[in-house]
């Protein structure tokens, strides 16, 4: 309805391969760069930046993160919360250790330190798939974590175990760290989130992508067309790693300011897979709205029980747990590709619309 | 002005040669000793009764099982096993069975995948790579869009353009097969394995994949080898047919002589 | 009489190739054709055709086409094909289109007549079937082909394939530069009188009749309709039409030279419709039963809609029926109902205009038989500017047209300018116009029949002037007959208000000269099966639908309401259907029942089925019939039925004051 | 070579001069060992049946437990732990609790499985998260968070075997172990459904030819795996109070259904008992040297280190991929 696509022809592939081939759907993006870089920061205040939107980014870059290696290549993993430990505890170490190293470079540093964690831990998937590699992937997150907690030197011998980031600045604005302003804390969340975005979704469709997908939808068939079987999957492993560890770093630098390692224990790796699933396997657009779900469900939640109601703590987040539980099998049943496979649904009903098919 | 159709020239030399070939799983002896060779491009056809083994033979051929004894020599280099997807680089490719595609993707993407062992190798160049993809800048673009003129011709010879971006997942089984084949055309391959290109086709639908295999093979040169239960496609298609039954060869030669075989007669009879 | 002054084809460029000169000067860098290939819009600018065309015109010189010599062209809308015509005609041969799916004794009864020597073909096919006939007619001695797909072993003197030969004239261009120039006399040689095209006219009766149209013919026709819609070089058109009809030729050859607008070739026949989405065009052509088909696609798949869509849908149709046509012809409309219909606009109409292609369509026009008054006015009421002209190929298409703003469903409207029409007493029309064909081929008999001495042309059609100036056509003059009570009996008339019924595919009336007038039926598979399905009625094949109780009776209600209408109209409320039956088979034009351009074969029919006309006339209620069908392999078979014959009750005359006539 | 003996000598001789305290340690590795097992136990019925790879089964342990803590105590659900009159006495509170644990297998039965059926594998996978989540949070709402001591009258206490001392409780949670084992081997053995189950774990479509429907089978299955869950359950809430940390013994089960196999209920006893033990010797002889708490992780490398080497598990059969 909203698609009128009479009159939109490719005279040439590149224009055919375009990351939006649909003019609304370029318009649709750009609307909402435009809302999340301008419009935003005009309007929300501390507790929404603090309490929803850089979480929401933080977790919507771990989600794509693990999306990648679940979703795409077919991999499970249950380790997220350690290799976003691997993120924040490089970062720590960085930041603290060479002062003079720009904040954007400790982050993707520490993004490059969680991809090579990330291949380590894959390379059992050579041979172990499934929920067997589920558990390689627990192995990580627990060693990870126990790692962390057990030596000082990760936490520069704080004896609070606990780890703090110094203030840092990007030309002169100070973006880490309590003192800095949550809309510059955003900012810094929100641009590495929309350029790994716009990275992940190229690289998805492009080779690398299809040969991930390959290996999920068929991995026999996928090795005999000549994909290398374990090339791949470190490529996902590595990729993926990195976003979580980018993620990582940010949950820490740019959002809590503060961490030790039991806040990326192993609930953290369900909380994101979690985000993948109810988002949708395999998408990239999905991954935002699962993360943004599963952080607003909790605090709609919480209103609701405690504010409205006026629950007992508690009870409220007896309810929480239970709901959750619920929401996901519900979920599960009615769109097991989740919030994605809704939204492109959507999407094709208004292409096709009035027509049912 | 008259038509004078000329016969194909297949030359004698040999693409592959498979010897005394014996491969069994656990106590299972799927093949026992069975040994046959591929000219280039010929049209080779390996039939049997269900259960002769000769999914099994196509799978050792590209480096799927390996077999306990025997040995396997593709183009002049001899070799006991071998992974497939080194197989597949080395130029051969195949279609399944019970149709093996990528559910997930479009006509198109499921084509492109054909064309991912022209990648670069090393983990060097495949990281720079991927790092252009992701940018989506120069070389990379480039390349996609060279790889999408080749495949785009593939789904011109196959004639699936109305398909090109549907999810294979919802196209009817018969143009499934078709896709596949296109998939592996897309490797550009040597040597291409046909695993029953048209069980469950219908007339048209059979008519169609005997013209795109005979295209095939005198177009691009391709050497085929394919298992085929259609007696009638065997006969019209192949210029050479080996026959196996419970895992061993009972016959080899044209199709006429073939299908003078008694052995091969009893065997059919014995079956159906 | 006649809009607008004489315009002759004053212009400098009086032939194609002198066109193509032109524009590819004037208008170098526009796109002058596309097409869908590879999955993208592969693009030529016209400086793009002109360097095309020039490579494979003298490419075809070194093969030895001469001036004069006829050249066959088959396959579907290429550009290498249309480039082909232009290549042709430079080098002064006449190309000859010829239907891609007529089977070999069609074609070749069309090669031998033409007297054709070679054939440009697109695909193995094709060569197939030319070398079949070559061997028959030993004047054809080269081929050319577009696809090279299955044909490279193909060892055949005189096969060359269309690279090939641009790769010739490609080679002597650089050998000889002045070759170019020879070219370029041999252009200029040609005048606009000379014959530009000869295309076969799937005569309704008989042998197809080769009709001669010069350059003048075609161009001031083209020149004339493009100024008549004022089309200019920003047209989008996209040609799916046999290039060997008239229609193909004037709107996606002739008026796109005439322009300079980009005409686009769709990726297969599966494709249409897609490719006409995504190209959108602007002025669009196609003969009603396209309309029809579309129309009929639209409705059954909003039957498997949700019921609020199905609601909005049949609501905002309403609104559309109420306002939407004023709209389109500018008369005034109340305030409430502009806001309904541009609402609608949001929410259906447009949507459904941009599933069908139809966005951009500034004028779309239909023609070749009558169009169903409810379809014409359903796409009129969506805001698709849908027009009607008449015209043939002895005219170079344009008659008449409408003009904007004049549109009706019943009449043609409007002569073009240049053209002159009268009425001779029997009712047929007349017309004379600088489209006027130059005759016959090869048939001068037929051409005197037709053309007279001063350039009038029988049309063969009976038709009248309404009221306010618009022609009406009712039939084929020479099917005009009568029943013997004396009442006038105009069966196309008749059979078009059936055809109108989407659950009507095919209708053939019978009764000149009988005591009454009855009608064969076809029902149409697609909406019937449908309408079966909704009223679960089950069935195992064609034949066992169209004999079922229920589809009669459905059929029967149709026929009770055109018998109505009929009662109302002086001139034919004499001949009311007295009886029906439906037939047990698709008329098909592999079986010879419809031309090529699908049109029924009355008087084969009417042989075929002689049993079944008799039964309809002795007043059997059942009759037993076999017929030999060709299937679509082209084996033969043979169908039996045995079919009932309904009565029905006819209506008497409605009375009305003879004042209006 | 400070570094190298501590790791590969001293511990050794630790074992070896203080036997008695060695042997202790394999006694405590053992019972854990039994509590995995009896958990990865629950895992393989389910797996083996329906291929539901059912993360809730520690979940399970823990909602029977606090069940029975429940009924025994005559807590009112839903109350915030106010107590009614009525306590059951203990055999009564087993039995009532067993009865709820099939109930509840039919409700996921009906609620979970059906709806999702012939969905991919990690799906359901993740819908037993869900499960998880749900009971949890419905259990603790309906029997309070708090911890909570367990007594079923297993007696306590220990004794001494030449210089070894010995507890009670150990032994009796081995023998209800095997008593569980055995009567499982029955029930599979012996019984029509049981037989059924064993025919599904080869081939779904055999078992409907037998002619038992997959929704009776399931709701069996899981039964049963919520019986193991109680008796699970019971086990560990006696020795260390109910609480939630008992619904984490689940991913502890994850490394042994690796070393036994998916598949094998052998597999899923042995493996329990070397991932027990083998954390327990490791945690007690070689922990210090990275400052101890080497539990957490060690079972799940252990269990990596041996999948590299034997994919397919202990008992689990050899896979033999089809194309």
């Amino acid at each position: 309805m909203l698609y009128r696509e009479t009159g939109q022809f490719k005279t040439s592939y590149s224009a055919d391969q375009a990351i939006f081939p649909i003019f609304q759907d370029r318009m649709f993006i750009l609307g909402w760069l435009i809302v999340a870089f301008i419009a935003v920061p005009l309007m929300a205040s501390e507790y929404w930046f603090q309490i929803i939107l850089i979480p929401f980014l933080v977790f919507s870059l771990a989600t794509l993160g693990l999306n990648i290696l679940v979703g795409y290549c077919g991999q499970i993993s249950l380790g997220t919360g350690g290799f976003m430990a691997v993120g924040a505890f490089s970062a720590y170490k960085l930041a603290t250790n060479v002062p003079e190293l720009n904040i954007i470079f400790v982050i993707l540093i520490s993004g490059l330190i969680t991809a090579l964690v990330g291949i380590l831990f894959g390379l059992p998937s050579l041979r172990i798939k499934g929920f067997y590699l589920a558990v390689a992937t627990l192995a990580a997150q627990f060693f990870l974590i126990w790692m962390f907690n057990k030596f000082g030197w990760f936490v520069n011998y704080s004896p609070s175990g606990s780890i703090a980031i110094p203030p840092m600045e990007i030309f002169g604005v100070m973006v880490t760290s309590a003192k800095a302003d949550p809309v510059a804390r955003y900012y810094l969340a929100l641009g590495f989130t929309v350029v790994l975005a716009l990275l992940a979704k190229n690289l998805v469709r492009g080779p690398t992508g299809r040969a991930w997908m390959a290996i999920r939808d068929m991995d026999i068939a996928a090795e005999i067309i000549g994909i290398k079987p374990l090339a791949t999957k470190l490529k996902a492993f590595a990729v993926s790693s990195f976003f979580i560890g980018v993620a990582g770093a940010l949950y820490f630098s740019a959002w809590s300011g503060t961490a030790e390692s039991d806040a990326f224990d192993i609930n953290l790796s369900f909380n994101i897979l979690f985000m993948v699933i109810i988002g949708g396997l395999g998408s990239v657009v999905g991954s935002f709205m699962g993360a943004a779900f599963i952080v607003l469900l909790p605090i709609f939640l919480t209103n609701l029980f405690v504010g409205e109601l006026g629950f007992s703590a508690l009870t409220a987040k007896h309810l929480e747990i239970t709901i959750f539980g619920a929401l996901i099998i519900f979920f599960l049943a009615v769109e097991p590709h989740g919030l994605a496979r809704m939204w492109q649904v959507t999407k094709e009903k208004l292409r096709i619309w009035p027509f049912p098919h | 002005m008259s038509a004078v159709e000329n016969p194909r020239q297949i030359s004698g030399e040999v693409l592959l040669n498979v010897e005394d070939i014996s491969l069994s799983f656990g106590g299972v002896k799927a093949i026992r000793g069975v040994s046959f060779n591929i000219l280039k491009g010929e049209i080779r056809a390996i039939i049997g009764p269900n259960g002769a083994g000769k999914t099994s033979m196509l799978n050792v051929i590209n480096g799927f099982y390996h077999p306990q004894e025997g040995k396997i020599t593709y183009k002049g280099e001899t070799r006991s096993k071998m992974r497939s997807h080194v197989a597949a680089k080395q130029g051969i490719a195949r279609t399944f069975q019970n149709v093996a595609l990528f559910k997930g993707m479009s006509t198109l993407d499921n084509l492109m995948t054909g064309r991912l062992l022209k990648q670069r190798e090393g983990i060097l160049q495949q990281t720079v790579d991927m790092l252009l993809h992701a940018v989506y800048l120069g070389p990379a673009k480039r390349q996609e869009v060279v790889e999408r003129k080749v495949v785009e011709e593939i789904i011109d010879f196959l004639e699936i353009e109305a398909i090109r971006k549907t999810p294979v997942g919802r196209l009817p089984y018969g143009l499934q097969k078709r896709v596949e084949l296109g998939r592996a055309i897309a490797m550009e391959p040597e040597l291409l394995l046909l695993d029953e290109p048209m069980a469950g086709m219908n007339l048209e639908e059979k008519g169609d994949m005997s013209r795109f295999i005979i295209d095939l093979n005198d177009q691009y040169g391709t050497t085929i080898a394919l298992i085929e239960h259609d007696m009638g496609v065997v006969m019209d298609l192949s210029d050479r047919v080996v026959v196996l039954n419970y895992g061993e060869k009972i016959a080899d030669g044209t199709p006429n002589e073939v299908s003078a075989n008694q052995d091969v007669i009893d065997a059919y009879l014995g079956v159906s | 009489m006649g809009g607008g002054t004489a315009s002759p084809n004053k212009q400098d460029a009086d032939t194609f190739p002198k066109l193509l000169l032109k524009n590819a000067k004037s208008l170098a860098e526009k796109p002058a054709i596309r097409e869908k290939e590879y999955g993208i819009w592969q693009s030529w600018t016209w400086a793009e055709v002109l360097e095309e065309v020039k490579c494979f015109a003298i490419g075809l010189k070194k093969l030895g086409v001469k001036r004069g010599q006829k050249i066959a062209v088959v396959g579907d809308n290429r550009p290498r094909l249309y480039w082909s015509m232009v290549a042709i005609q430079s080098l002064g041969g006449v190309p000859v289109p010829v239907y891609q799916d007529s089977v070999v004794e069609e074609m070749s009864y069309v090669l031998d007549h033409a007297e054709v020597v070679g054939a440009i073909v697109q695909d193995q096919e094709q060569v197939d079937k030319i070398l079949q006939i070559a061997e028959g007619v030993n004047r054809i001695k080269l081929i050319i082909h577009d696809e090279e797909r299955g044909l490279r072993d193909y060892k055949v003197d005189g096969l060359y394939s269309f690279v090939n030969v641009q790769e010739m004239g490609r080679k002597l261009l650089s050998d000889k530069p002045e070759t170019l120039e020879e070219w370029h006399q041999d252009i200029a040689k040609s005048k606009g009188d000379d014959v530009s095209i000869l295309l076969y006219t799937s005569g309704t009766t008989g042998k197809p009749k080769g009709v001669m149209l010069s350059f003048n013919n075609i161009m001031i026709s083209a020149q004339n309709g493009n100024r008549f819609d004022s089309l200019n070089e920003n047209e989008e058109v996209i040609a799916y039409l046999p290039m060997a009809w008239i229609g193909d030729h004037i709107f996606s050859f002739g008026q796109s030279y005439a322009a300079g607008f980009c005409v686009s070739c769709p990726e297969s026949p599966e494709t249409v419709l897609d490719d006409r989405r995504e190209i959108g065009p602007t002025y669009f052509f196609a003969p009603p039963r396209v309309y029809e088909n579309l129309l009929t696609e639209i409705m059954v798949r909003m039957e498997d809609a949700g019921t609020i869509k199905k609601k909005m849908f049949h609501y905002f149709l309403a609104v559309a029926r109420r306002c939407g046509e004023r709209i389109l012809n500018g008369e005034p409309v109340g305030l409430m109902d502009r806001l309904l219909y541009g609402l609608g606009e949001l929410c259906i109409y447009g949507p459904i205009k941009n599933r069908m292609g139809f966005s951009r369509v500034k004028v779309a026009y239909t023609a070749g038989e009558a169009i169903g008054p409810e379809i014409f006015s359903f796409y009129r009421s969506l805001g698709v500017n849908l027009k009607q002209l008449y015209g043939q190929t002895e005219s170079s298409v344009y008659i008449t047209a409408q003009p904007d703003g004049e549109i009706s469903a019943e009449t043609v409207g409007t002569p073009v300018y240049d053209v002159e029409i009268k009425i001779k007493k029997n009712g047929e029309v007349q017309y004379r116009s600088p489209g006027v064909f130059v005759g016959y081929y090869k048939n001068d008999e037929a051409t005197n029949e037709t053309k007279t001495k001063d350039g009038w042309v029988n049309t063969g059609d009976a038709g009248f002037f309404d009221a306010n100036g618009h022609l009406k056509i009712i039939d084929r003059a020479k099917d005009v007959g009568q029943l013997n009570d004396g009442s006038m009996f105009a069966p196309k008339y008749i059979e078009n208000k059936l055809k109108f019924y989407p659950n009507v595919k095919e209708v053939v009336a019978f009764g000149n000269g009988q005591d009454i007038c009855a009608v064969f039926i076809n029902i149409d598979l697609t909406s019937v099966s449908n309408w079966a399905e909704r009223n679960n009625i089950a069935y195992a094949s064609y034949q066992e639908l169209a004999g079922h109780p229920e589809v009669y009776k459905m059929i029967e209600e149709h026929v009770d309401e055109v018998n109505l209408s009929l009662a109302s109209e002086p001139r034919v409320s004499g001949s009311q259907i007295s009886r029906f039956l439906i037939l047990h088979k698709e008329l098909d034009a592999d079986d010879g029942e419809l031309t090529r351009t699908q049109k029924v074969r009355r008087n084969f029919v009417g042989e075929r089925y002689a049993p079944l006309i008799e039964a309809l006339f002795s007043g059997k209620t059942s009759a037993y019939i076999s017929t030999e069908v060709t299937f679509e392999d082209g084996r033969k078979g043979v169908i039996e039925a045995d079919l009932k014959i309904k009565d029905m009750i006819t209506h008497p005359p409605v009375k009305f004051d003879e004042a209006a006539e | 070579m400070e570094m190298l003996n501590a790791v590969f000598v001293a511990p050794f001789v630790d074992m070896f001069t203080y036997p008695a305290f060695f042997v202790e340690v394999l006694l405590g590795g053992l019972t854990a060992g039994v509590m995995y097992s009896l958990v990865a136990l629950g895992f393989v019925l389910i797996f083996k049946a329906s291929g539901v790879f059912n993360f809730a089964q520690g979940v399970l342990a823990l909602f029977a437990a606090l069940t029975l803590v429940g009924l025994m105590t005559g807590t009112i659900p839903f109350s915030q732990n106010s107590m009614s009159a009525l306590a059951l006495p203990i055999w009564l509170a087993v039995i009532a609790t067993g009865g709820v644990m099939v109930g509840l297998a039919y409700a996921i039965e009906r609620v979970v499985l059906r709806p999702l059926v012939n969905q991919e594998e990690i799906i359901m996978f993740m819908s037993t998260i869900g499960l998880a989540f749900v009971l949890e949070g419905v259990g603790d709402m309906m029997w309070g968070s708090d911890v909570k001591a367990l007594d079923v009258g297993i007696p306590s206490g220990s004794f001494e075997v030449n210089g070894v001392l010995v507890q009670v409780f150990d032994l009796w949670a081995a023998g209800i172990a095997a008593v569980m084992v055995a009567f499982l081997a029955v029930f599979f053995q012996k019984t029509k459904i049981g037989r059924a189950l064993r025919a599904v774990a080869d081939d779904h479509q055999a078992a409907l030819s037998v002619g038992i429907p997959l929704k009776t089978i399931w709701v069996a299955v899981w039964s049963v795996a919520g019986l193991v869950a109680l008796v699970a359950g019971i086990m560990w809430g006696s020795k260390s109070g109910v609480q939630f940390s008992l619904s984490l013994i689940a991913l502890k089960a994850l490394p042994v259904l690796i070393l036994g196999g998916f598949t094998s209920i052998p597999g899923a006893i042995i493996g329990g008992l070397i991932i027990g033990v083998g954390e327990k010797v490791a945690e007690v002889y070689w922990g210090p040297l990275v400052n101890g708490a080497i539990e957490n992780w060690f079972a799940y490398v252990l269990a990596l280190l041996f999948l590299m080497f034997r994919p397919q598990g202990l008992f689990g059969e050899k896979i033999i991929e089809r194309i």
